[in-house]
């Protein structure tokens, strides 16, 4: 009885691939020409000093907005604790690496230079602050991830507000300096650049591609859209979702780290919910699930605050305006889950499957339709 | 452990024998195992005294009226409601305590009544979540995109295709399940329980909004899945046509109980049958 | 008004003007502090351009609002960097003040905070100063107080997520410690609390003779009014985040129930002197409302940077360079400005010497009962 | 006699697919008729347009000579024209006795009594579960309960998607007995169908919907031995 | 004394929480903007009575009905166009409100603390020896009495039934003959009608109001209503006055620095051990 769908099959024989390598390869290359465009270009002043800082606060909160996607847009959770995360990852990141810096022998000013030890000790300080925010997801997820919908949202804030109190509160409790108390945590060196905070913006967008787009990576998505079917299936829905809140919390906690480090000061009042909700918003904005619209999303949020001080009072009136105004026409984001490939571009023009030449690829799909 | 072991169970190779009859009652242990199964919802005994025992390449049906306690029985199978009272055993291991993840990778698959597919995702990454528990990647080889992670999905993708076309559904493989005619989203949603590897595998109203022309191909490809991968089917349906046409044993639930069990003839013909769930129609 | 009515950035403005960047939190919920000294120091500059300017330049400003968030403060401070200011009246609260601070070092940028009064604010380089005294101090002078007054037992009820403070409130305790003055219990409350009865409702089951109360005016204003619901009849004592608890046009708590408690304050509008009775008078005619503790320091912290930048004027320095803003510092530094808070002068820090007011309530009016000096 | 609802070149889209292209049919007072077709053909979407909850792209409905294409829902099912959802669509939180109140939203308490026993009458399952929750109901007692719903408003025509679907054999006979009682009743019927025999069977007339058209139309018997027919849904 | 500070607390706590839940029954939303209309409440108190220096019965009316109708003009504006979005659409929607209401407070009102006249000079009374507030008393009282109509409202009248239809299925609602933007808006009036009321409550307790006063006031509310079980109008009541105590008994153990904590520990508690709230109903799902 099997009829093979002969013809279907033979499209996708004729559609040319990009092999792998060749994909990876044009990303590697296009991440490198940016990174060193950046360099150059502020390096001749023109990009200028104060939008250099503005686009270091970009790179973090596209890391930040990424991060929670995993687990709102893929785990199709809602946490709206993500700012705790940062907190900690801030916390930790610039604690571990200002108690190493004379032990390494390095001076603050040191820290930017880019001499092996203080890159080391910088990789050291943001997978610190990434691994502490990691411990505290496990944490948060084991309990929270057994509740649903909104009262994991909850709980998820309940734990964010808790290690706000804590971090306010545990100087004058323990009695020694550690977290500077609700006077806040300062002198940090300035250990974040543009080049290092791109970097990781890089890894941090290829791993969790690598991530997705795997085995592991589809269970995520599996439990997202039927939580049943997916155990039925043989996910392992625990494990998985623990994976996916653990590895959210980790990479915002790696966005924390940057964050101390180009701020300089980590206030704990700053990481409150409100903090966490306008992450959330960026990823909601951009489209949940989809990567390009997150960072996308974090780009014109971070920006749009700066590009509309021309408004000065009125200038987050208009934002909340923007924020409900995009919400009522793109309900669905910005980008909705559409993601950008670009290996996928490429392999369109090599095909030469254009849009305005998909008039007659469209029909033969409605035609599939009504079979 | 069955759960070791059926973790390195090969999935779907296809099992050559000639011979296709079902070996019930063969001296080998059946595939599956329910004694005096039975649960309480509050005062409600939706299921009471369920016995089966089932060959390892059979197909057997499960019948009766709305509200009788088949659906039950199928989440009682695989865990989604524990048990108040009763044993199964799947190829002679205890279930007991198991979750519904871990009896899945024991060897039960199941569908649903209502088709829970993965909406957003493509028919083929549906069918790649149920290849999961053949695959065995660690984390880090995938991050990393080491070459064991692009050797295995390869085969998988391979796999994935091939299972596709059981049902003729290669050409979707890159469709949104959701986005799928109903017909196809009840196939897809058998091609995904068989992805998982299991022995026995449940259909909860295969033909469900099907009409007669696609009832019959699903018949066929029922018997064609049985004999390529020698599993044994238990199905649910109210369509007469499809039980009375692919089913060896029937079975009639009524009340939560067994009332008649027995070939599709002796049940169609069953007095207690026709009155408590097929009415005179039933009988064509 | 404000926003940023800055010309096109070009290094140190031209010939004829010098540019002054003004930042603080126009909004956001510590709004009201920002858009105080804004006004002072917007008013400042406004007397002294009508007066001709400094050296016959005028100065231009560039206003900038940071929502009290510390990552704004440096973007709108990296900004006023690159439109080219000489010097800074800002910022506001302590934590973007911090950022900002360390950030300044490197450009030796002279900038004056009109009130950030966490310790930590003036120690990371020699650039920056304040108009206002600090936290500890604070504490310090309060607890002075309270052993001249001859209070045993004191407690105190703060803002545990405060810096400001958990800042005053540290220091307190401490010296009240060390003055032999008992401590009967030290009750802490999160941000934007409004119920405090169960604080008060423990700190009276000891009944101490007064309680110190380090918190702004809307808190204070509850606590005091909740306390005496409770009938508690004690003193209470307060920091400057008090200033502006009666008058204006409304008063946060009765003047009754404040009848005979004190704080300490470097300003009070309804102080004799002459050069406050001008102040409020012109603040009025600008504004139409009552200047507070804060407009005062906005004020003086403009006064501060005007005279830094007369000096360098004076002497020549090419505006915009490393120079100019070496001679601002060294002035700020080594002048003294007669305030509307106070005679203020530099001792090697960026911590100013200037005398202390406190003050009390009498019959319903705020009087000045002491002056602490320098 | 002017048709009691008559629908002329209906057109309904979801954004880029095109769900209804064009389609006309008629229903007159006191007739059974059936709308049958494959998955995806257009019934349902032609029954929510008609009921008011999808709005018509183009195209008249006239429901006793009133337009009332654009009507909200809420006031369609006013004039006596009430829908049975696909996929029964219960209140799931609500006891069967609230969903069966919740029918008869638009009726007095006096008339729902009324209703009430009838609707008990044809669904004695319905009587005995009345205060469980209608989430757990069976799909089969979900189906009846939508039905018993849907009759709570006493409509003039009833318009039922697909209620066999998930019903026992005996249930089935059962519900097209219910349906041609209720016609008897003087309720006017429009049926949309997957069983297609007995559809044909019940129905005065019928037509065949392909891909948001009709494709073909006449009384019930004559579709039953169209060969046409028979082959595409009747699996003979 | 300290269980008439926490009774008083929580009656407020109890009050807003209603609000959320009604709102949540009907349409699943985590209204983000029910605080800032209590602070807009707040604010129309304080205008009636400092402003134009009129009665306090007229600005317990404004309140009410000035909240009432800004709560449905909310909903028409913001919230009825996407009745059929992805529910967190609406969610960042509300958010945005939020921000909406609390800057533009700001701009009209400046961002300082306004203080609201007393509504009356109440007093206390002595009951057994202790002195209670009367303030306090009314609060409570007002509380109780706005739970029992509530619960009749939704439980008992048509209207009520009728709300629930529509929260649990819209369309089917419709198809029922139920209005369901008329029932939408109406469970946005009582909703906000009660955030009026919290607002003069409010008040009555702590008389100030500023444009940020709702952030703190509708996160606590939000975790009672949570911890209740959302969408549970007898759950909101229990959970505002747990939420009151919980705060209220860290203080009076000494551990008033770690009030928020507290509070919150207590929320993960008890969705833990009942993971949809003390009076939530079950999730279940008929697989
Ligand atoms: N979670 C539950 N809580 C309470 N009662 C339940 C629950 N699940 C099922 N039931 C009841 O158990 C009985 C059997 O339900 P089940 O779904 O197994 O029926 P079924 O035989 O599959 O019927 P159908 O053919 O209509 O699907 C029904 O009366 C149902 O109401
Ligand atoms: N909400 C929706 N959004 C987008 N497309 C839809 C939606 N509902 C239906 N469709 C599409 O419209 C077409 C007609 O669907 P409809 O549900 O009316 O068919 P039907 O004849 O009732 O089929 P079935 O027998 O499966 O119920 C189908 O192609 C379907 O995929
Ligand atoms: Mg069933
Ligand atoms: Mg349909």
């Amino acid at each position: 009885m099997t009829r093979l769908g002969k013809a279907a099959s033979d499209a996708s024989v004729a559609y040319r691939r990009l092999p792998m390598v060749a994909r990876y390869a044009i990303n590697a290359v296009l991440v490198a020409l940016f990174l060193v465009a950046g360099e150059a270009l502020i390096g001749v002043k023109v990009v200028s000093r104060y939008q250099t800082g503005v686009l270091e606060q970009v790179g973090i909160y596209i890391i930040m907005a990424v991060s929670l996607n995993i687990a709102t847009g893929y785990l199709g959770q809602l946490p709206l604790g993500h700012a705790g995360f940062m907190s900690v990852g801030g916390y930790a990141s610039a604690i571990f690496i200002t108690r190493m810096m004379p032990t390494m022998g390095l001076a603050a000013k040191d820290m930017a230079t880019g001499s092996p030890a203080a890159v080391a000790l910088f990789v050291g300080g943001i997978v610190f602050g990434g691994l502490c925010a990691a411990v505290c997801g496990l944490v948060i997820g084991i309990p929270a991830l057994r509740l649903k919908g909104d009262y994991l949202a909850i709980i998820t804030l309940g734990f964010a507000e808790i290690i706000r109190v804590v971090i306010t509160n545990i100087d004058s409790v323990l009695g020694f300096t550690l977290t500077g108390g609700a006077a806040g945590l300062t002198g940090i060196p300035a250990y974040s650049s543009f080049l290092n905070v791109f970097l990781v913006v890089a890894v941090t967008i290829f791993l969790i591609h690598t991530m997705m787009k795997s085995r592991h990576g589809r269970a995520v998505l599996a439990i997202r859209d039927n939580e049943i079917a997916a155990e039925a299936s043989g996910v392992n829905t625990t494990y998985y979702k623990t994976l996916a809140f653990v590895v959210s919390a980790f990479f915002a906690g790696v966005g924390g780290a940057l964050y101390a480090g180009c701020i300089g000061v980590m206030d704990p009042s700053k990481f409150g919910f409100m903090k966490s909700v306008e992450i959330l918003v960026m990823v909601v904005l951009g489209g949940m699930g989809s990567m390009l619209g997150s960072v996308i999303s974090a780009t014109v949020l971070t920006i749009l605050p700066e590009a509309l001080r021309a408004f000065a009072d009125y200038r987050m009136l208009a934002y909340s305006i923007v924020l409900i105004l995009v919400m009522i026409f793109r309900p669905q984001g910005l980008l909705g889950s559409y993601d950008f490939s670009l290996s996928h571009v490429i392999e369109r023009v090599m095909n030469r499957d254009f849009p305005w030449r998909r008039r007659r690829t469209k029909k033969t799909t409605e035609e599939v339709q009504d079979a | 452990m069955p759960s070791e072991k059926s973790k390195k169970r090969p999935v779907l190779v296809q099992v050559e024998t000639p011979n296709l009859i079902p070996e019930r009652d063969l001296g080998t242990i059946p595939v599956l195992q329910a004694e005096h199964l039975g649960i309480d919802f509050g005062g409600l005994t939706a299921v009471d005294d369920f016995n089966i025992a089932m060959g390892h390449t059979e197909i057997s049906g499960l019948i009766g009226p709305n509200g009788a306690g088949k659906t039950t029985i199928f989440n009682l199978l695989t865990n989604v409601y524990k048990p108040t009272r009763g044993t199964i055993l799947l190829d002679g291991y205890s279930t007991a305590g198991k979750s519904v993840t871990e009896v899945n990778k024991m060897g039960i698959a199941r569908t649903f009544q209502n088709i829970r597919l993965f909406d957003q995702m493509t028919v083929e990454e549906n069918v790649l979540v149920g290849f999961g528990n053949a695959m065995s990647t660690h984390l880090l080889t995938d991050l990393l995109r080491l070459p064991k992670h692009w050797r295995q999905e390869a085969e998988f993708h391979e796999k994935a295709l091939e299972l596709l076309d059981i049902f003729d559904m290669r050409r979707y493989a890159d469709a949104r399940a959701g986005n799928l005619p109903y017909g196809a989203q009840r196939r897809l949603e058998i091609l995904r329980a068989l992805a998982t590897g299991p022995q026995v595998l449940l259909l909860d109203e295969p033909a469900a909004g099907m009409n007669p022309a696609e009832t019959e191909e699903l018949m066929e490809n029922i018997r064609q899945i049985r004999d390529r991968f020698k599993i044994a089917v238990l199905l649910i349906e109210h369509d007469m046509s499809l039980v009375m046409g692919v089913c060896e044993v029937v079975g009639v639930l009524d009340y939560g109980r067994i009332i008649a069990k027995g070939t599709p003839e002796q049940i169609q013909s069953d007095p207690k049958v026709i009155e408590a769930y097929l009415g005179k129609q039933g009988v064509k | 008004g404000g926003g940023s009515d800055t010309g096109t950035a070009s290094d140190g403005g031209d010939a004829s003007s010098i540019k002054v960047g003004v930042m603080g939190p126009y909004s956001g919920d510590v709004a009201q502090y920002g858009l105080a000294c804004r006004n002072g120091a917007q008013l400042y500059f406004k007397q002294i351009n009508a007066d001709g300017g400094v050296n016959g330049k005028q100065i231009e400003l560039s206003v900038q609002d940071e929502k009290g968030d510390a990552t704004e403060a440096l973007n709108v401070y990296n900004k006023m960097v690159e439109d080219g200011v000489s010097a800074i009246v800002g910022d506001v609260t302590s934590k973007p003040t911090i950022a900002v601070a360390q950030a300044s070092v490197a450009d030796n940028m002279p900038c004056v905070t009109p009130s950030a009064t966490t310790a930590d604010v003036i120690s990371f380089g020699d650039n920056y100063f304040r108009a206002c005294i600090t936290d500890p101090f604070q504490g310090k002078v309060m607890a002075d107080f309270a052993a001249k007054q001859g209070y045993k037992t004191v407690a105190t009820i703060y803002n545990s997520q405060g810096d400001y403070e958990t800042g005053v409130n540290g220091a307190f305790v401490e010296q009240a410690a060390a003055n032999g003055i008992t401590l009967t219990s030290e009750q802490g409350y999160a941000q934007g609390a409004t119920d405090f009865n169960a604080q008060l409702t423990a700190i009276m089951s000891d009944n101490p003779e007064a309680v110190l109360s380090p918190n702004y005016y809307q808190d204070t204003g509850k606590i005091i009014t909740q306390a005496r619901q409770l009938g508690y009849k004690g003193v209470f004592l307060g920091a400057d985040g008090w200033a502006n608890i009666v008058g204006s046009d409304q008063d946060y708590a009765s003047p009754e129930d404040l009848e005979g408690c004190f704080y300490d304050s470097s300003f009070v509008a309804s102080n004799d002197d002459e050069r406050v009775k001008k102040f409020v008078e012109d603040y009025k005619a600008e504004y139409d409302e009552d200047p507070t503790n804060f407009c005062a320091l906005g004020y003086d912290a403009a006064m501060i940077v005007a005279a830094g930048l007369k000096a360098a004027e004076e002497e020549g320095a090419e505006a915009g360079s490393d120079d100019y803003r070496q001679a601002v510092i060294d002035a700020i530094a080594a002048g003294t400005v007669e305030g509307v808070t106070g005679s203020i002068s530099y001792k090697g820090t960026g911590d100013p010497a200037k005398s202390t007011l406190i003050i009390t309530f009498k019959d319903g009016a705020e009087e000045i009962f002491d002056t602490i000096s320098a | 006699m002017a048709a009691m609802l008559s629908v002329r070149d209906l057109h309904v889209s979801y954004g880029a697919i095109k769900a209804v292209r064009g389609i006309s049919f008629g229903i007159d007072e006191g007739e059974i008729v059936t709308l049958i077709g494959a998955n995806g053909a257009g019934k349902s979407t032609t029954l929510n347009t008609v009921a008011g909850l999808i709005k018509a792209e183009s195209g008249s409905i006239e429901f006793r000579g009133e337009d009332i294409a654009g009507v909200k829902a809420h006031n369609v099912l006013k004039r006596g024209l009430a829908l049975c959802p696909e996929g029964r669509r219960v209140f799931t939180h609500m006891s069967v006795a609230e969903n069966l109140e919740m029918g008869g939203y638009t009726r007095s308490d006096e008339e729902n009594r009324e209703t009430l026993a009838q609707v008990f009458d044809h669904f004695p399952r319905l009587k005995e579960r009345r205060e469980q929750q209608a989430g757990t109901l069976s799909g089969g007692e979900q189906q009846m309960l939508a039905m018993g719903r849907a009759l709570m408003s006493r409509p003039t025509l009833l318009m039922l998607d697909e209620p066999s679907m998930g019903l026992a054999p005996v249930l089935v006979e059962e519900i097209f007995a219910i349906v041609k009682q209720l016609n008897e009743a003087g309720t006017t019927i429009l049926l949309v169908e997957q069983n297609a025999n007995m559809a044909l069977t019940v129905a005065d007339r019928a037509y065949v919907l392909e891909t948001g058209t009709i494709k073909k139309s006449g009384t019930g018997a004559e579709l039953l031995v169209d060969d046409d027919v028979r082959k595409a849904y009747l699996g003979g | 004394m300290q269980i008439l500070n926490g009774l008083q607390l929580g009656s407020i706590y109890a009050l807003v929480a209603l609000g959320y839940t009604m709102v949540y029954g009907i349409i699943l939303l985590l209204n983000f903007a029910h605080g800032d209309i209590i602070m807009v409440g707040g604010y129309l108190s304080w205008i009636v009575m400092a402003r134009l220096g009129l009665n306090p019965a007229l600005a317990v009316l404004l309140s009410v009905v000035g909240c009432m109708l800004l709560g449905v003009l909310i909903d028409k504006i913001a919230y009825a166009p996407l009745r059929e979005a992805p529910r967190l659409s609406i969610l960042i929607t509300a958010i945005g409100v939020s921000y909406f209401l609390e800057n533009g407070a700001q701009l009209v009102f400046g961002a300082d603390a306004k203080v609201v006249p007393a509504f009356g000079d109440f007093g206390t009374v002595s009951v057994g020896g202790a002195n209670l507030s009367v303030t306090a008393l009314i609060i409570v009282a007002v509380t109780i009495v706005s739970t029992v109509v509530l619960t009749f409202l939704v439980q008992k009248t048509k209207f009520g039934k009728a709300m629930r239809a529509v929260s649990e299925d819209m369309g089917a609602a419709r198809l029922m003959g139920i209005n369901v933007n008329n029932t939408i808006s109406f469970t946005f009036a009582v909703g906000s009608a009660l955030a009026g009321i919290g607002a003069v409550l409010y008040c009555m307790a702590y008389p100030q109001v500023s444009p940020t006063m709702g952030i703190m006031l509708g996160t606590k509310a939000f975790v009672a209503a949570v911890l209740g079980g959302i969408g549970s109008i007898p759950g909101a009541v229990i959970g505002g006055f747990v939420v009151g105590f919980a705060e209220v008994g860290a203080s009076a153990l000494g551990l008033s620095v770690w009030q928020d904590a507290v509070v919150f520990l207590l929320l993960i508690i008890v969705l833990v051990v009942r993971p949809t709230g003390l009076l939530g109903r079950p999730m279940t799902e008929k697989v």
